[in-house]
C-alpha cells in the first residue's frame, strides 16, 4: 500500500490481509528479534571499546530485510550498505564469525579485514556491505548478469537508503538492469517518511522533492510501488511478487519502504524520536500476533531467550578469537601469490 | 601578542567565518554543511544564511559540478567532501572539468574553488575511508593541493586558498582537527607553494606533511641529542616550494620522505625524484621513503598501524640512514 | 505534442497551430540556416586536413538549439555537448574565432587550446562544449545556482543527448536542481527516435527501455514533456514556456526532443538513414514558410547568400590566423601567474 | 615458424577470440562492443552472441560495476572503457570496489575482471580524450596495470591478464593499435611482472613504455654510433619488475625515464625514486625523467607535441646525460 496515510496511526494495517501463515509468522519474528537482539548488543560492545569503530545501525528497519529474505535462497546474492548487519543476519549469516569480523579478529568472515563496511560472506550470498553510499548496487547488477548467463534461478537483491538513491551509481544501474532485464529486486529503504534527514542531521534544503522514490521506477520501465516497511507481512508479501517475477525472467523491480530508525546514526542522535516509536516493525508484528492470538506469552519468551544466547555465544566467540597475525596487513592485496 | 590557543577545527572555521562575511559571493555547499554539530562548519549557516550554506543531497558530481559551474559565474564556492574518499564518483568533475577547464578555455574562464575534504587513516575506518589521495590530486593538472598541519597554517592557508583565484583540494586531517595551537585572531595568509622549515638541523632532511608532520617531529626530537634532523613541512603538495627542500639537502645531503600515502608513484616518490635530479651531487647516500604501502587499509587497529608510518618507524629510519 | 504518431509521416504539424510571426520565423530560419552552412562548410574544411580532430555534427538537430536559444539572451548562460556547433551559434556565437578555434588558431576563442569538445566563450554565455558525456550538465547546475543567488532573472539552458541521459551525473543533477529549484532547463536531444543508436552503432541492447527520457521528469517531482525536434515552431513554443517558469523562479524542466542525425556519427556511417530525410528541420520549416507565403524564393536565397558569406569569412578569418605561441602550451594552467 | 606480421589490434582480437573460445566464463562488456567497426572487438559478438558481448548504456559506473560483480561471482570479464579518460566518471568503482574488494574481504572473493582501454595523446584530442592515467592506476593499490608497445607483447600480455584472478587495468595506446609485428598464431603467455629489455646497451638505461617506448628505441638506434643506449620496457607498470632495472643500472650507472604520463607524483618519479634509493652506489649522476609537464593536453597539434616526449627530445637528453 502506498505509504500516504502514514499520519494516520497504524492500526489501520494490523487486521488487514493475512499473507502468512502460522509458522511462517513466528519464523519472521525470531529472525526480527535476532537481529534487534544482536544490534542491542553491539551497541554495549561498541560503548565498551570492542569494536574500533562506528557503524550503522539496522534498529527499526528489522521488517524489511526479513521479509525480503523469507524468499531467498541461500545461493541468491544480496548487496548492503552501511547498515549491513540486519540485512545479513535475514540473510543466514553466521553470528559469530560476524561478530567477530566486527571486532577485527582473525576469525571474522575477512580476518578483520572489513570491518562492518565491507563484510563480503560468499557462503550466504552475503556479497558486500558498502562504505560507499550506493556502491554495491552496480555490484549487484553484476551478480545479476552471472545468475541470467548461468540461467540457474538465482536472484539478486539489492539495498539502499532514500538518501543513495540520488547516487549516480544507482541512477545509472536502474537503467542497466532494465536494459539488461536482469534478475535482480531493487529495495530502497527511505528513512525519511516525515523529515528529510541525512546522518541524523535534520536538513536545510530536501534531497528528494518527491515523496516516494520508488515512482523513478517508471523511468526505468520497470515496475515499482512504496510500501510500509514496519509491516513485515506486507514487506513479505510485495517482497514475494517482485522476487518471483525476476526469479522467473521477467526482470527488475524497484520496491520502496518507509522505515524509522531508532537508533541509527552514525554521528549522534539529534532528536529522540520519540514519534518514531509507533512504527517499531517487532511491536507492529508481536501486536498482530497476540491480536490473531499466534504468539504466546511463552513462545516470545522462549524466542528472545534463544536469540540471547545465540547472541551471547556469538560474543563470546569474538572476543575470545585471537587478533589477525601481523603479516595479515599484506596479504589478499591481489588475492593470491602476488 | 597574547597567545590565542584553538583547534585546528575552530581556526578552519573562523578562516571561513572571516572570509564569508567580507565577501557575499562564497558560498558553502556540501552534505550536512548545515548541521550545528560539525566543527570546521559549525554556525555558518546560522551566521549567512540557507541559501549560502547549503545542504546537498548525496550526489557528489552533482553537488562539487554545481560549485565548479558557480565558481566558472563568479561565485566562490567552498564545496565540503565529507570524506576524501567518496570523491572517488566524481572524479570526471574533479579531474576533468575542476582541474582543465581554465587551461582549455585558453584562460578564458577562472574557477575560483575550494574543495574541502577530510582525509586521513589511524581510525580503523577501513579500507574506503581511510585515505589521503593527495598524490593523486597533486599527479593531475591544475589543482593546487593544500595539507596543513596546524592551527595557524590551517587559517592561513584557507584564507589563501579561498582567495586564490584557481581550484584547489584542501584536505584535513581528521586526526588533527582537535589539535590546538596558537592563532592570531585578526586576518593572515599564507601563501600556497611555501614549505616550512619546523626544526632546523644538519645531518638529514625529512619532508612530511599532515599528521606526518608531527610523527616526523616527535621523532626529531627523540633523537635530538644523536642526529640533528632537519624537518621540512611543504604546506602544499603541488605546487611544491622546491627550493626549501633543494637547500635544505645542500646541508644535510641526505633525505627521508615520510608520507601517509601510498608509496608507488606517490608524493613520496616525487620528492625522491626530485632530490635525485637537482641535489644528486649533494646526496651522501639513498634516498628513503617510510610511506603507506601499496595495500588498502585493513579495519583491525593492529594491521592498520602496521602499514602506517609513525615516529618509531622514522627514529629507526634515521638511524639507519645516519650509519650508513 | 507526444511523439506518438512518429511513424504517421509529418504533414500533419505543417498547418497545425501557428505560434511564430513572421520576423520571427524567419530570424528562425536564417538561425537555422546558419548552422547547417556552417556545418556543411566545417566537413570541407575537416577533409582537406585544416581541422586537427574529427568531432560531432549537429546536421539534422538545427530546430532545438534553434528554437530553444530564441528565447535566450545574452547573459543566460548553455552548456552544450560534444555535438556543440548548433547549440554556440544559436546562442549568438562569434564565427570568426569559432572557426579559429576549431582550427587551432591563436585567434579563436581559446586560444586553440580546447577544439571543438571544449569551447567556452563567456561573452555569449557559451559556457562549455564538453567532451565528456554529461559532464557540462552538473556545471550548469551551478550557473544557474549563481543566477538563483544573484537574482539577476538570468537562466541556464543545459542541453544531452539521449545516450548521456543515463550518466550518473546527470540523473543526480536533474535531483539537484529540483532540490534547489533551480533556474534551469535541462534539454534532451533524442536522437534514436526509431532504433537505439550510439555513435552512429546500432545497438544490439537497448540503452533506454522507455520511448520518452522525459518521462524521468516526474521521478525529480518536476515537469517534463516530448515534442517534435524537427518543428522549430513546436520547440519555440514549449521551449518559451519552460524558460519562462525558470526566469519566475518556479523552478526546473526537462523537455525532451526528438531528432534524426543525419551526418552526426563520430566514428563513420554505418547506414545512408534515407528514411531520416523527411525529418529534416530545415526542409520542414521551408514548407510551413511555403504554405504559409511567408518565404517567398527571392528571400530564401539572399538569406543562404548572406549566411554563406559570414561562414567564408569566418574560414578565412581562420585560416589566416597565426598559430598559438609555442608557450601557450604551459599558460593558463591556473589562471594567473603560477 | 614463419613469420606471420599483423596489427597489435588483431593480436588483441586474436587473444581475446582464443579465450573466450576457450572458456564460456569470459563475457565483454562495454559501449558499443558488438559493432563490427572496431578493431579489437571485431568479430566476437558474432563468434559468441549478444548474452557474452554485451553492449552497455553509456553509464561506466554501472556497466563497469556490473564487470566487478560478475567476476565477483565467477564470471571472468573484459570490461571496455571506450577512452581511459571516460573511466574518471566511475573511479569509485575501479579503485575502491575493483581494487580493494578482494583484500577488504580477507580473500574471501576474487576479481578476474581486465579493464581494456584505450589511451594515449597525439592526435590533437584535447585535455580530455588523450590521457594516459596509468601512474594513477598503479598508484592505488590492488590493481595489476599493463601496457603492452608490440603486437607480440599485446596478445601475451592480454591473455595472461585474462587467465589471473585480480583485477588489471590493461592499456591500449591509440597510435599503437596499427603498428605491426610477428605474432605466433598459437597461444603463449607473458607474465605480468616481467620487463623486457628491448635493446641492450653498456652508457645509459632508458625505461619507457607503450608508445615511449618506440621514440626511445628511435632515439637509441640514431645516437648509437656514439652511445650505447640500454632500452627496457616494463610491459607492466605495476607490479614493476625492479630486478631488471636494477640490474642495467649496475652497468650503465645513468638513469633516464621517458613516460607519456603527467610528470609530477607519476611513474617516472617512482622509477626515479627506485633508482635513488636501491641503487644509488651505482648512480654516476642524476636521473632525468623525460614526462608529460603537469599541464592538461592542449587541442592544437604544435601545442601537443610541445609537451611530449618524442626521439628527439630523448636523443638531447641522452647527450647531456652523457656529458655530465
Ligand atoms: C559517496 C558517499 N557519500 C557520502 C557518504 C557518507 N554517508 C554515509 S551514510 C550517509 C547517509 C546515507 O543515507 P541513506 O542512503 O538514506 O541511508 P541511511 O543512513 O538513512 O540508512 C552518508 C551521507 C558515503 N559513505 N559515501
Ligand atoms: C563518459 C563518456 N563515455 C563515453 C564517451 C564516448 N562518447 C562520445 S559521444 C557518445 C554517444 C553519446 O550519445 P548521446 O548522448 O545520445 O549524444 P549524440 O551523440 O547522440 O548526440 C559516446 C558514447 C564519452 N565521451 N564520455
Ligand atoms: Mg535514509
Ligand atoms: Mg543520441
Amino acid at each position: 500500500m502506498l505509504v500516504n496515510d502514514k499520519f494516520l496511526g497504524i492500526t489501520s494495517y494490523l487486521m488487514s490481509k493475512i499473507v502468512l501463515d502460522n509458522d511462517k509468522f513466528l519464523e519472521l519474528y525470531r529472525v526480527m528479534i535476532r537481529i534487534r537482539t544482536y544490534e542491542t548488543t553491539l551497541r554495549t560492545l561498541s560503548r565498551e571499546g570492542k569494536i574500533p569503530a562506528r557503524f550503522g545501525m539496522y534498529t527499526g528497519q528489522e521488517g524489511v530485510a526479513t521479509g525480503v529474505s523469507a524468499h531467498l535462497k541461500k545461493d541468491d546474492q544480496i548487496g548492503s550498505t552501511h547498515r549491513p548487519v540486519g540485512h545479513l543476519i535475514a540473510k543466514g549469516i553466521n553470528l559469530d564469525k560476524l561478530t567477530a569480523e566486527l571486532c577485527g579478529k582473525a576469525t571474522g568472515f575477512n580476518k578483520g579485514k572489513a570491518g562492518s563496511y565491507h563484510i563480503f560472506d560468499p557462503e550466504t550470498g552475503c556479497l558486500g556491505a558498502n562504505g560507499i553510499v550506493g556502491a554495491s548496487v552496480p555490484m549487484c547488477a553484476g551478480y545479476a548478469l552471472r545468475n541470467q548467463i548461468k540461467n540457474d534461478g538465482r536472484v539478486t537483491v539489492s539495498y539502499f537508503g532514500e538518501g543513495g538513491s540520488n547516487q549516480g551509481g544507482i541512477q545509472e544501474t536502474l537503467n542497466l538492469a532494465a536494459c539488461w532485464n536482469l534478475p535482480i529486486v531493487f529495495i530502497c529503504e527511505n528513512s525519511s517518511p516525515v523529515v528529510q534527514r541525512m546522518l541524523g542531521h535534520e536538513m536545510d534544503y530536501p534531497q528528494l522533492t518527491i515523496d516516494n522514490v520508488s515512482i523513478r521506477a517508471a523511468g526505468y520501465g520497470m515496475p515499482g510501488s512504496t510500501h510500509d516497511g514496519w509491516d513485515v507481512e506486507e514487506v513479505y508479501r510485495v517482497a514475494g511478487e517482485a522476487i518471483n517475477r525476476a526469479r522467473s525472467g521477467k526482470g527488475p523491480t524497484l520496491l520502496e519502504f518507509k522505515v524509522h530508525q531508532f537508533e541509527g546514526n552514525l554521528e549522534g542522535r539529534l532528536e529522540a524520536n520519540e514519534k518514531d516509536k509507533p512504527f517499531c516493525p517487532i511491536d507492529v508484528l508481536e501486536h498482530k500476533l497476540r491480536i490473531r492470538q499466534i504468539l504466546k506469552k511463552d513462545t516470545e519468551e522462549k524466542i528472545r531467550l534463544e536469540e540471547l544466547e545465540l547472541v551471547q555465544k556469538a560474543v563470546k566467540f569474538a572476543l575470545s578469537s585471537p587478533e589477525p597475525d601481523i603479516k595479515e596487513a599484506y596479504t589478499d592485496v591481489f588475492g593470491g601469490a602476488f | 601578542m597574547p597567545e590565542r590557543i584553538i583547534t585546528m577545527s575552530e581556526a578552519l572555521n573562523e578562516a571561513m567565518f572571516n572570509e564569508m562575511k567580507k565577501n557575499s559571493d562564497i558560498i558553502l555547499l556540501g552534505e550536512n554543511v548545515s548541521s550545528s554539530f560539525r566543527g570546521p562548519t559549525k554556525g555558518l549557516k546560522d551566521a549567512f544564511g540557507r541559501e549560502r550554506v547549503r545542504d546537498a543531497p548525496i550526489s557528489e558530481t552533482s553537488f562539487i559540478g554545481a560549485g565548479i559551474g558557480a565558481a566558472i559565474t563568479g561565485l566562490r564556492p567552498i564545496v565540503e567532501l565529507m570524506l576524501v574518499d567518496f570523491g572517488l564518483v566524481a572524479m570526471d568533475q574533479i579531474l576533468n572539468q575542476m582541474g582543465k577547464t581554465t587551461y582549455m578555455s585558453g584562460g578564458a574562464v577562472k574557477i575560483p574553488i575550494t574543495l574541502r575534504a577530510v582525509i586521513g587513516a589511524g581510525t580503523s575506518s577501513g579500507a574506503t575511508h581511510s585515505e589521503s589521495l593527495y598524490s593523486l590530486f597533486a599527479h593531475m593538472p591544475g589543482i593546487k593541493v593544500v595539507l596543513p598541519s596546524t592551527p595557524y597554517d590551517a587559517k592561513g592557508l584557507l584564507t589563501s586558498s579561498i582567495r586564490e583565484n584557481c581550484p584547489k583540494v584542501f584536505l584535513e586531517h581528521r586526526l588533527l582537527y582537535n589539535v590546538k595551537g596558537n592563532v592570531p585572531k585578526e586576518e593572515y595568509t599564507i601563501p600556497l607553494g611555501v614549505a616550512n622549515t619546523c626544526n632546523e638541523g644538519n645531518d638529514v632532511t625529512i619532508v612530511a606533511s599532515g599528521l606526518m608532520l608531527h610523527e616526523s617531529l616527535k621523532a626529531a626530537e627523540k633523537i635530538k641529542n644523536k642526529v640533528s634532523v632537519e624537518v621540512i613541512d611543504p604546506r602544499t603538495i603541488y605546487p611544491l616550494d622546491e627550493e626549501t627542500i633543494l637547500k635544505s639537502l645542500q646541508k644535510t645531503g641526505r633525505l627521508i620522505v615520510v608520507d601517509e600515502d601510498y608509496r608507488y608513484c606517490g608524493f613520496s616518490a616525487e620528492i625522491a625524484a626530485l632530490a635525485a635530479e637537482k641535489a644528486f651531487k649533494q646526496l651522501k647516500g639513498p634516498i628513503y621513503r617510510l610511506a603507506t604501502p601499496n595495500t588498502p587499509f585493513p579495519f583491525n587497529p593492529r594491521l592498520e598501524r602496521e602499514l602506517l608510518p609513525n615516529a618509531e618507524k622514522i627514529e629507526k629510519l634515521i638511524q639507519k640512514v645516519i650509519g650508513e
